[in-house]
């Protein structure tokens, strides 16, 4: 059951309207769950890592999963969600199954980009997810494109883009926010600030903080959020993508959170004191929220531990499915270079690079 | 047939597939308001309105993405750029955005998206200002890049391009935009992507070029043919995926080549061509190919200067010469 | 005389130490006359250009002439000054030879940058002047660089940096005020604030008006001057640089301004009304200045036919020599693309592209 | 000879000439306290302090151009790209303003760069990160780029590459940086830029190759060998201006070439030097030109697959075979 967590379109109904609406119980539970799927998920990613079957870059968002779930718990169904790298967290947060989501890093043809795209590059169309990318801050344009066809096409829907603090010193962000601005797009842009860009300290990359202070710039709404909340993300979230959805006023948000991880597996991750991480994990989203959950008695100590039981078994039989499934192959590869002309008549397209006898 | 400029017969393309296709719009800088700084969207603001006419601040790099992203969604983005060689700015955007992300999402994004705007040299713009990017747009793997020569091409292959479910590079070109020509007028005159075109039939060497080089070559066939030179001209249209075949007919006939294209030589689309040529057709070749390229030099200011540098007929004579001794 | 304005070294160490100061007589003069040597200089430009002896574009700066004017006023023989396209104005004020200057338009190898660059790439190694840079906002990161390299040599030297309010929209100018203001580098930004780029109007192109809060965004020091007060510039730009040299404290300014002829010679500027422009030409800076000078005795109408006389003579000698200079050749061409070798054995260059026989 | 990683020969060459001159200034993302995304620099902060080593934001385009106005104003700057794929977001730096001001400004500045970081796929990063953009960087007519295979080369041709009055694309790998090898130890060991080496000497066929490459080369030379197939293996180094006269006289004695390039294969850096041999060497050559690059295809993640997308030794013997039938 916990394979397919997104949040029911009857739970956005009913709590889309009002952000200050008390949560009900079983929302909570499903905020929750999810974020102990997350958690799990990746920790047996670390292990695969380490175990060589998954490859490459793999950036883990251990510590930043309140941010991941409270977005996904904010918007509807028919919202786009898109993001950075550090893409698993929001990409189960989505919903998108974990059997996919564990292919994918498998490089398997099964998972959510056929094998082809890797932790950094999950997507899924169906459930709106526009991935996943790599190249620091690209995803800002492509999040305001979105929001332009929106609107374009009449929908009443909005984008939400996640990056990361290193991001902002890239000048498309800043391009974009002129433009989204300008044209009033229904689109709010989250900052995950993790204090950190790889190894270097914010301070250290950007004059003009806080972060949110960007928005000044621009003539955008700003918030700061605690991201470490889950229900002040979600809550406040939802305020933006209202305000983005119905009022044509795009937002930034500035959510400060910490990685409790390297930045990416292959990172001794020296830059920072053991004092300061264990400083950080006080603040541990999944902790803060269980002890809240359990205080409220929405929680207790069995629900806990039947809920890690069927996640165990959800990240189990995901990891069963990666391994079982088929690798793509070149004919793949070549297939979904381009897409099929249904206009046009098709040029051919010789495969350069062969060795033709 | 209508008598129009390579400018008007781009300008009839957008207006007739903005017409059939809501979905299609119009991104740029001074596209709309200003009619285009060269004039190839005039008029396009007045009859589709601002929603599908978008003039842009100076943000390639924002507006390019913004155009990958709507096509995500669904819309079929034409992007102007005021000078190909702007497009620098936004190349991430273009090369890793628009080029790779359908391949790494296993294929589930189309990207029915259309990156226009003038190319090359000759105008004594500067260096900076006159960039001929087809071979780099060519190497991109999931790219198509075409480059006409003629009006009724211009119409016929940028509606394709439009019509194209892929990404597409079209390269214009300042010194192309007043060519006159004869232009089809049904609504549905299509180009096909990927096909060349014989200008003139000849049998002593075949000569390729594409887009305004296809004119100096037509300028060089004034002296060839004095001179009974019987020249096979191709003019190429699409770089990639290029007419391999056409080629390949037309040099069994001349067992000759001479490539023709205006960036520079080290590593341009026509050393493609040349390598495939040697490659495929050894036999064939009675003389080594000859490339007449940009020479190694930034484009320079001074106008004759800038004229020596490009390819000129000139030197397509002197490569015809050679290539026939 | 006029042939080699540039404000001496006297001048500057007189009047750098305090902005406030009132200025004397022949600096005031000299102020008047190089302004009226680049509107002379340019309406010469544009009869040439409509004669097609000057060809590709060509960028008139007229009504613009106070900033250039000012800046130059403001800063000293080792300090360095950048800007865009529009560079026949500050190239000028910076004291470059109106022969090398109107040369360069000529295409002829006698010109400021040998007729390679032309009017967008004007260039004097010797007079700190860095360029001439087409590409909008270019020249941003480059005088970063140069402050950098100034700061790093330990130098007391600032650098100065015009670009338009165009510009303001390409991200890279963002990246670099992150830069500059994080490491605090000893460069002025300067937005010359025409109110359009190209055929767009500021209103259609940039949120977050106006301009200089920009500079909040980097906690940057910012100000705002009027760019048609040759006096206020000077001065504004002089507290700037000060600020840049001696504080550590990059600055960003936006001087508001308004160029009154098309933005280059092919445009056909029928985007604003001719009561918009008539209405800015009431504060053309020349007019305004020769009338305060006027007013304050320094100038008399015999003074100022006497100035237009003998710089109708400096241009017409720059014309005759840029018409009677040579054109450069291939050879030369070759030549500069590369630098000497002074450290390492000089690779051989083969002439890509040549036709081999 | 001391024995050296790859990295470690990078990382003296860095060193040596940091101490040499203290104009050279070293920038980039993590390039200081982190010593390096692949531990390059490592060290090199705690020598030469943070006014040399520089650490930056992510802002690829902002300290390009601070190094090109650095380099105008007489510093001698080395910019890191933490990889050669995110040089796209600055190639308007790199490609105009590092690439045509001094031609542009007649002559007058100097532009003593050098752009070096890791580059190529094979490490299953992703199509956005695997990019070799050698033939691109090769395209502009005033860079100078280097891409060497071994430790010696690597750290001769990067002191030369700082040395050099121009700017030097240098392309390293990251499948490179833990190849180990023979470094002369004195201070001055230059490698000469601009000329190739032998590096088997054979008599039946030329195989051409750079960096990476050279490595996929020698692993199916022994298979070639087994086979009895006598290859001369050249080892580019340079791939721009590259050793032509050392490719002309090694065929001279085979007449048969195989070029292998890690590149997208449409308009690649060997098929540049195919039309240069074939039109210079044009009857020379026994068989047509044979190249081994990277399919047409972006990298994907699955590990097995972009080997089998990326020139491997079973393509390069294949390649070799049918050369030589
Ligand atoms: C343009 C570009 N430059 C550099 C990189 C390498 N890189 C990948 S992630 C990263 C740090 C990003 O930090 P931040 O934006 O704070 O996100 P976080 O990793 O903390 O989630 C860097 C430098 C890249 N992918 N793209
Ligand atoms: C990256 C880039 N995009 C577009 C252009 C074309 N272009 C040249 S000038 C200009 C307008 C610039 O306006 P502004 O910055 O306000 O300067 P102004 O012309 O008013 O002095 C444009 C769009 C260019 N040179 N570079
Ligand atoms: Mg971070
Ligand atoms: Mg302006």
């Amino acid at each position: 059951m916990v394979d397919n967590i997104s949040f029911s379109e009857q739970v956005h109904e009913d709590f889309k309207s009002s952000a200050l609406a008390e949560l009900p119980k079983e929302m909570r539970l499903e905020l929750y769950k999810t974020m102990v799927l997350i958690r799990r998920f990746e920790e047996k990613s670390s292990q695969s890592f380490m175990q060589a079957k998954i490859k490459g870059f793999c950036h883990l968002s251990i510590g930043q999963e309140a941010i991941a779930v409270g977005v996904c718990a904010a918007i509807g169904p028919e919202d786009v969600v898109i993001t950075a790298y550090r893409d698993h967290g929001i990409a189960l947060a989505r919903g998108i199954s974990p059997k996919a989501c564990m292919a994918e890093l498998y490089g398997k043809s099964t998972g959510t980009s056929k094998g082809m795209g890797g932790s950094m590059h999950f997507f899924d169309k169906n459930k709106k997810f526009f991935g996943g990318h790599a190249i620091v801050a690209a995803q800002c344009p492509i999040a305001a494109g979105v929001a332009f066809a929106q609107r374009y096409l009449k929908e009443n829907t909005v984008t939400v883009c996640l990056l990361g603090d290193g991001a902002v010193n890239q000048g498309v962000f800043h391009e974009t926010l002129n433009l989204v601005s300008l044209w009033k797009l229904p689109v709010v842009y989250i900052i995950e600030n993790n204090q950190y860009a790889m190894g270097t300290e914010i301070h250290r990359s950007t004059a003009g903080l806080p972060l949110v202070k960007k928005s000044v710039a621009y003539d955008m709404a700003g918030m700061v959020i605690d991201g470490m909340n889950v229900e002040e993300v979600r809550k406040k979230v939802l305020e933006a993508a209202n305000l983005a959805r119905n009022e044509n006023c795009p937002v930034l948000i500035e959510a400060r959170t910490y990685r409790f991880r390297g930045h990416s597996m292959s990172d001794p991750d020296t830059y920072r004191t053991k004092e300061e991480i264990a400083e950080a994990k006080k603040r541990d989203p999944i902790a803060l929220y269980s002890q809240l959950l359990l205080d409220q008695g929405v929680l207790t100590r069995d629900l806990i531990a039947q809920i890690d039981k069927e996640i165990k078994k959800v990240i189990q039989e995901a990891v069963q499915y990666a391994e079982s499934s088929p690798e793509p192959d070149l004919e793949l590869a070549r297939k979904i270079c381009f897409a099929e002309e249904d206009s046009i008549e098709p040029p051919q397209r010789p495969l350069y690079g062969l060795i033709v006898d | 047939m209508a008598t129009l400029t390579y400018r008007q017969a781009l300008n009839e393309a957008l207006s007739e597939e903005l017409e059939r296709d809501n979905t299609v719009f119009l991104i740029g800088e001074e596209v709309g308001e200003y009619g285009g700084a060269f004039k190839v969207s005039q008029g396009l603001l007045k009859k589709f309105g601002p929603e599908r006419i978008i003039d842009t601040p100076i943000s390639e790099a924002a507006f390019t993405g913004l155009a990958v992203g709507a096509a995500m969604y669904g819309l079929r983005p034409i992007v102007e750029f005021m000078n190909w060689s702007f497009a620098l700015v936004a190349f991430d955007q273009i090369i890793n955005n628009a080029g790779s992300i359908r391949f790494m999402s296993g294929g589930q994004f189309n990207f029915p998206i259309v990156f226009r705007g003038p190319s090359g040299g000759g105008t004594q713009i500067g260096a900076t200002h006159s960039h001929a990017l087809e071979n780099w747009l060519a190497n991109v793997p999931t790219f198509t890049v075409i480059n006409p020569a003629f009006p009724a091409d211009a119409k016929g292959l940028l509606k394709s391009a439009i019509r194209s479910n892929n990404p597409v590079c079209f390269f214009e070109g300042e010194r192309l935009y007043g060519i006159q020509g004869d232009v089809p007028e049904e609504k549905d005159f299509l180009v096909p992507i990927g096909k060349a075109q014989i200008v003139t039939e000849g049998k002593d060497v075949t000569v390729l070029s594409s887009g305004f080089s296809t004119h100096v070559v037509l300028q060089a066939l004034e002296t060839l043919s004095k001179e009974n030179i019987s020249v096979e001209m191709i003019d190429l249209r699409t770089i990639k995926p290029y007419d391999f075949d056409l080629v390949a007919s037309s040099l069994q006939k001349t067992n000759r080549l001479v490539i023709v294209e205006e960036g520079k030589p080290f590593a341009g689309w026509g050393a493609q061509i040349a390598y495939d040529v040697q490659h495929l057709l050894f036999d064939e070749l009675d003389a080594p190919i000859y490339r007449v390229s940009n020479l190694d030099i930034p484009n320079p200011y001074n106008g004759k200067l800038e004229q020596e540098i490009l390819p000129n007929p000139l030197r397509v004579i002197q490569a015809v010469h050679n290539v026939l001794r």
